[in-house]
């Protein structure tokens, strides 16, 4: 069902294998002891609103750009052996998946580390928007820390 | 020419995804905005009150960024990526 | 290949599926959003030594409960909705899954820490030891932070 | 009877599994030690010089636990499981 593909980070409307991501990425080296993952859900609720779908818009080329950035400094300044990054875009039900950060370091605390920087770099700095349906309409989202 | 590109919020706000501005050889942000506020003053306000970032060839710039025939500026809304 | 079954902890020989235990997580409540995964894997050195295989062994019942305590500590004192961990036994290969800990917040930040302190916990608390294979021998392996 | 498990290196030490000793209704992780170091005198001086933890039914004690007959008694290595 899935298609981790060569590159590293990725915008992409299909959805990915958790597993398929991971084991590609463990190619990168046998010294990787410690991956840590965040994977981001459709939540059926938010600020007591019931949502029934969430879309996702980006743009094209400058969210890529911003992605492997994060990913590059992740690496540096963390000192992990490799990061991959998976968002999603279009309609998203409730429950799917959205976004994948896969930080692999020889140690778990480097990896811990630079995985939570990673995903709340990409909230602050990927031009990438959501919108949530809910029986009041459509509502596009203001950013949460 | 330069291309504006709209995004979430503001495409819905302007009523397209893109428009074109021809602003001689090179112009600003500031003069930017009060061109798109001719026919969307909403989004021209929102521009220079900052309540929108401004990316010229994809990176975001400051607000008295100089802008050339030829680039292509995006109008963006507070970023929501990263599910929660 | 996988068999997540109902038990949120686990200490098995088979290999694992990281995708199947997330979905199988997923199904607890809608309302999760932000999953946090650590998944340890068998690394090909360790303090200089070139490791060719690795085996690990436990004291069954009390692991297994060791756990479980673990798990209700986690979602007791981060808040997160749910936790599994899973721990493989026997031999492994270098680049094989070992251990895996799924940390299920509405939010991310407590599934981070959630996940984060569960495999420190583990490490210090549950009966579990670990034997090297290098080209000196055979070794069981003095615990690491 | 009182039943003695080994893991790991001290699996290797003693040479088997486990262990049982009739030590009476009720007698101490002490006296316990010297009966092991009867014939693994390394593994009872490591218990008392506590470089092994021990547990009694499957909880970890202090070294001046009491042990009943029937009780399930395991010497515990350093743990190192959780990959690095």
């Amino acid at each position: 069902m899935s298609t981790a593909t060569e590159s590293r980070v990725r915008i992409q409307k299909e959805d990915f294998s958790v597993t398929d991501e991971i084991e590609h990425m463990k190619k990168v080296s046998a010294n990787i002891g410690g991956i840590v993952v965040f994977l981001g859900t459709g939540r059926e609720s938010s600020k007591g609103e019931t949502i029934t779908k969430l879309h996702f818009e980006h743009y094209p080329q400058m969210a890529e750009k911003k992605l492997e950035e994060l990913r590059q400094k992740a690496i540096k300044d963390f000192g992990i052996i490799d990061m991959s990054i998976v968002h999603r875009v279009g309609e998203i039900d409730i429950g799917e998946n959205i976004v994948l950060i896969v930080a692999c370091g020889e140690h778990r605390q480097e990896a811990f580390k630079a995985c939570e920087w990673a995903i709340s770099e990409l909230k602050r700095t990927t031009p990438i928007w959501k919108r949530e349906t809910t029986s009041k309409g459509d509502v596009w989202v203001s950013p949460t820390p | 020419m330069i291309k504006v590109k709209y995004f979430a919020s503001l495409k819905t706000m302007a009523g397209k995804e893109e428009d074109r501005f021809d602003l001689g050889r090179e112009t600003t942000v500031l003069k930017l905005s009060e061109a798109i506020g001719k026919t969307s003053p909403a989004i021209g306000e929102m521009v220079r009150e900052k309540k929108v970032m401004v990316s010229v060839n994809q990176d975001v710039v400051l607000p008295d960024a100089v802008i050339h025939d030829g680039d292509e500026v995006a109008l963006l809304p507070p970023f929501s990526g990263g599910a929660i």
